[in-house]
């Protein structure tokens, strides 16, 4: 794995830690800052099952970091209540996967309930969640499903790639008024990265430019940014391509200005994205550019997505599955030879 | 307040004849003890939430026969500024979650506004009416099971009108009585009169000091029947006429009526009542239809910050 | 609404009949021919809320025509046990919006059966719901939701427009072997078309050219059909403009050759759906033809959508809210001048 | 049988400490009692469906070790070619349904499939077991209410393991026994000692008997333990080495050995067992992991026949 190319603001006082250490500190800190951000989700007490919880249970005590039973429906549209009525309810789903047994809350309810407020009340409510292929999961612990949330309207949609961003996504979240899903990534949660002390907040709806280049654009968000920035290092050095690598960091809103402004000067897009391509976020942001970047694209936008199959558990299918970084240089160079 | 609900009622059916009134109605005559004798023992501080069959509930907690008419009639003024309609009444300014249009799902939602009372240390209940039909979705199981383990301040309200939808509600139920399913969850359940408003009156007020007491939720359930068909248009092929007729013979207005002239109210001043909530709700659904509606861009106002306004 | 101009083989009977007669039809005659064929669902057997199950209980009994409790999940799973041990369910969400109580089922677990067995059965199960605005459906009963899917791999996705196709793709879906939903338009279950009587299968993945044109394509399914054929008579009739007109009919498996094929001619396209655009078939859509009409396309890709915003109730918004014939006639002209 | 099972965990955490499987796996050792006293009372048309806590299950059920552990690690001969892992095992050829990860999401599909075999006029019913944590998801209260209405011969077998994932079982329960919830869906329960395949196996007997002559479901109970953690890799903080010692005195393989032996079974013949199962279990691994895994192009021989091969 690469270096994070994050670039955080050099006068933060930043100290190394991991993806997983980085989602703890933002929820402590929001915790500690207002008492109305109550944690919600199953063995969330005992630290959770990838340890992004620890230590909250004990500071807090258990009327701020609630143990639930095996009901996603049911607590997700309890904390969906308790976000009307005052609390700042923060709920993990142990697995993106599971999101689909609490959808109606989560794309019925929750999407609707401040249509009906009559602008009545906020809806602080932010979704934890953790997606994608870490190795062996199968194909109901494997699922890329951000694409759902940003298709039916209602949720703001964070899914960070860098610990920092992590932190700083995860604590806009929090304090947004209107509900958020912050999509963290499996494979991440162990990596380290620079992350900065204290109060840290990075706005929704900012991309993010990891990496300066000139021939061709590489867009992402999430496990893929990594894939892409290994992308540009290895087209750098073996083929003298020079990629700009875009970090979307959140899908909904789409900042598709930075990706825009990008294609302007190279001519050139790869859009990589874990999730199956069939109507997804890459479908969407290659149907965006082709309008926005209509004379400026001179060949056609390039996608590198996993396959629409479910995720098979053997290990030569299951990397078949995943995009990988030789696909995205292949579709850099490609799209590159053929401007 | 029973009768003013009637007449809504009645009005509501005239109006969606006419076509002032859009999409589905589910009405409520029939079942009026339940939201008037329920919300007759609730507070301020306590919290509703009911389903599509709203009307009964909205007016019974103090929603004005305008704002309601107005609501579905999808004007500006009313409660939920057009964007809800019939299915979807709420007001939070009176702790009235927008009911809702999926099965059992604002069950969670108001266990949820208990759980941030408690958490906040605030007053108040949560009362949740939902119907007969609702007790076979898992959510509701889910969410009892929370609310018996966290000890959650909620009035389950049932409201058994011996149909859901088209269906008679015992074909879907597996054991007699739907009060006996909250033992699962471990919840004290009582079963009343939903055709007499001071059988629920005293049932409710009965569980909600136990709510109030211990804090644990309670279960109850109101056997009544609605006389209208499930939604406006329904044909009503499940059911004979005389089956209708004879729950009218238990008719909640008519039984309290009788009451009341038995324990010496003169007649006149029952027909005053009658007459005068008659008018109020036929001034209220003309005042609603001289409403203004929404103009088209006023779209983006209940909408996220964020959403983008384009096609 | 313009006359249908579904073309149906010339040589079939035909007899006049309302897309829910049709579906009936379709459901009548596999329910005789197989008696695997068993109907499940809500208040189905009394002919369920838009008459399509009308007389089924009678014919078939109770064994056939199964009335279930208010419980999605739940029965929606067990359908799916039953198609893996020999019934071929054909299930009734009543509304698209309550499939999202069923989401685990239909998402999770249904889409994953056949990998998961190694090949040892088939699972012939049909998922039939409704969708879209007819008015004043509000936020929770107009929802299109067929994007969903689309892109969680699994099910063949097919949304008639005609009468004709209500019966051909229901027919073809009951007689798949793999999962298959059926995604009908509440507001089309009344309007009258030529239906070929007897048996008739439309397969799944092959789109319908309903109109030739060579100036502009418009591409759509399910209701949005209707729009484009009220358009492109305007557009003709008004602008002198030839606008060919395609039904999908499927979107999984999605017929790009056909849109492809149109689009070498006419170099110019619209694509129109009621769902919001955001990662949706048109994004898809409109990403497929950047790539394989690169230099065909004399012009952007347009699209005509639904908003990116829930459905709101109130009869101004909800028609603000629809995609109107006046916006794809104003997006193909667009298109057409800017050529 | 239950030798069989203790050894193949065994293997299995060895195995994957040494990275020849992959992803999570969640292993039963303490609970073997539950799955061969309830298969062994099975007959060829019954249908099974379990979780992805599935070795004991699909040993007992006749699938062999070699081809688990190939499943297990991704081998092209594995009971499911590779595509489900440890978590997913399945084999329709035993009637056995694939393995679920979702918790309780199998139960619906297990019903399913006694609603096939009842309306074919098929014999056999089917058996589905979850855990303790399952009784609190919604679906599977749905499927215990439409089994019952539908009166489907199904089996409803929850293995009380004492946790769900890392919390204690009770902690999540509204009631005291969770065999007690089965009344809200009228059907008829019955609690079993897990840690005693004898008393499984009498229990499971009866209930099967009784699903058989009358077509309708039953609940069976199974108090029992995991000795290993919820999955590999769990540091088990949520419990003490005491008490896991506490129920390894109850321990299935013992007492049934203490048994025979008392009934005149000499030490010798159970230790033949113990040593052929462990030796064949090891030749199984070994066999296992010298088969091939699939091919990448093979990932599209599971899928639709529509499914585009592109990316
Ligand atoms: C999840 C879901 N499934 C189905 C429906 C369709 N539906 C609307 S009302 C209704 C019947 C509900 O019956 P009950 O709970 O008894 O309430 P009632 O209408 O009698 O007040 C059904 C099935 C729905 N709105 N939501
Ligand atoms: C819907 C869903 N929620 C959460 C999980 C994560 N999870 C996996 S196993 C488990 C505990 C299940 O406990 P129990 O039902 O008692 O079964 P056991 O693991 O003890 O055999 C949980 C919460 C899941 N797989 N599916
Ligand atoms: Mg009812
Ligand atoms: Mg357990």
């Amino acid at each position: 794995m690469v270096a994070s190319h994050t670039i955080v603001n050099e006068q933060l006082e930043t100290v190394t830690s991991t993806y997983a250490q980085a989602l703890n500190a933002a929820l402590s800190q929001e915790m500690r800052r207002d008492a109305r951000v109550t944690l919600i989700g199953e063995d969330i007490g005992i630290g959770g099952v990838y340890t992004v919880t620890q230590g909250l249970h004990d500071e807090f005590g258990e009327h701020r970091v609630i143990d639930t039973p095996i009901s996603e429906a049911g607590f997700v549209g309890i904390a969906a209540g308790a976000a009307v009525a005052g609390l700042r309810p923060v709920v993990e789903l142990m697995f993106a996967d599971f999101a689909l047994v609490a959808a109606d809350q989560l794309l019925n309810q929750i999407p609707k309930l401040q249509l009906l407020s009559a602008g009545r009340y906020d809806l602080p409510i932010t979704i934890r969640t953790q997606q994608g292929i870490s190795g062996g999961g199968g194909p109901q612990h494997s699922q890329s499903l951000e694409s759902l949330f940003a298709h039916v309207p209602g949720f703001a949609v964070a899914l960070p790639y860098s610990a920092a961003d992590a932190k700083g996504l995860l604590t806009s979240a929090i304090r947004m008024n209107e509900p958020t899903i912050v999509i963290e990534h499996k494979a991440l949660y162990f990596r380290r990265g620079e992350v900065p002390v204290g109060d840290y907040a990075v706005p929704f709806g900012q991309a993010a430019v990891l990496r300066h280049g000139t021939d061709v654009t590489l867009v992402a968000y999430s496990q893929a940014v990594g894939w892409c920035l290994q992308a540009a290092e290895f087209l750098a050095e073996r083929y003298g391509i020079s990629a700009e690598v875009i970090d979307l960091r959140t899908i909904v809103p789409l900042d598709i200005e930075s990706v825009v402004t990008s294609v302007r000067s190279t001519n050139a897009v790869v859009v990589v994205q874990e999730a199956g391509g069939m109507a997804s976020i890459a479908s969407e942001i290659i149907a965006q550019l082709h309008e926005k970047c209509w004379s400026d694209l001179l060949t056609p936008a390039r996608r590198v997505c996993g396959l629409d199959i479910p995720v098979p558990y053997s290990r030569p299918l299951e990397r078949y599955w995943l995009p990988s970084v030789q696909d995205v240089v292949d579709a850099a160079r490609e799209a590159v030879e053929s401007k | 307040m029973m009768h003013r609900i009637r007449s809504f009622e009645s009005h509501c059916e005239r109006l969606f004849r006419d076509a002032k009134i859009d999409g589905a109605m589910h009405l409520c005559a029939g079942q009026e003890a339940v939201a008037v004798g329920v919300c007759s023992v609730m507070t301020d501080a306590d919290a509703l939430s009911f389903t599509y069959r709203s009307h009964g509930w909205a007016l019974a907690r103090g929603i004005s026969p305008v704002s309601l008419f107005a609501e579905c009639m999808g004007r500006r003024s009313g409660v939920s500024k057009g964007r809800g309609g019939s299915k979807h009444i709420g007001d939070w300014s009176r702790r009235i979650l927008p009911s809702n249009a999926i099965v059992a799902a604002g069950v969670p939602l108001a266990a949820g506004v208990a759980l941030a009372t408690k958490s906040l240390g605030e007053p108040g209940i949560s009362v949740v009416a939902f119907g007969d039909g609702a007790v076979n979705q898992g959510v509701l199981h889910e969410t009892m099971t929370m609310a018996a383990l966290w000890q959650l301040p909620v009035l389950f309200v049932c409201e058994n009108n011996q149909y859901a939808e088209l269906t008679p509600t015992m074909v879907m139920q597996p054991v007699a009585r739907i009060a006996d399913r909250a033992a699962a969850s471990g919840i004290p359940a009582v079963r009343c009169d939903g055709m007499d408003v001071e059988a629920v009156r005293s049932a409710a007020r009965e569980a909600c000091a136990r709510i109030r007491a211990d804090g644990g939720p309670v279960f109850l359930e109101a056997e009544t029947y609605r006389y209208s068909g499930h939604m406006t248009g329904d044909p009503q092929k499940y059911r004979t006429t005389e089956e209708v007729d004879r729950w009218r013979t238990r008719d909640a207005i008519a039984r309290l009526e009788d009451r009341l002239v038995e324990a010496g109210v003169p007649h006149g001043a029952l027909s005053e009542v009658r007459e005068s909530e008659t008018t109020a709700v036929e001034a209220a659904a003309i005042q609603a239809a001289l409403e203004e509606t929404p103009e088209p861009a006023e779209i983006w106002e209940s909408a996220p910050s964020w959403s983008r306004a384009t096609r």
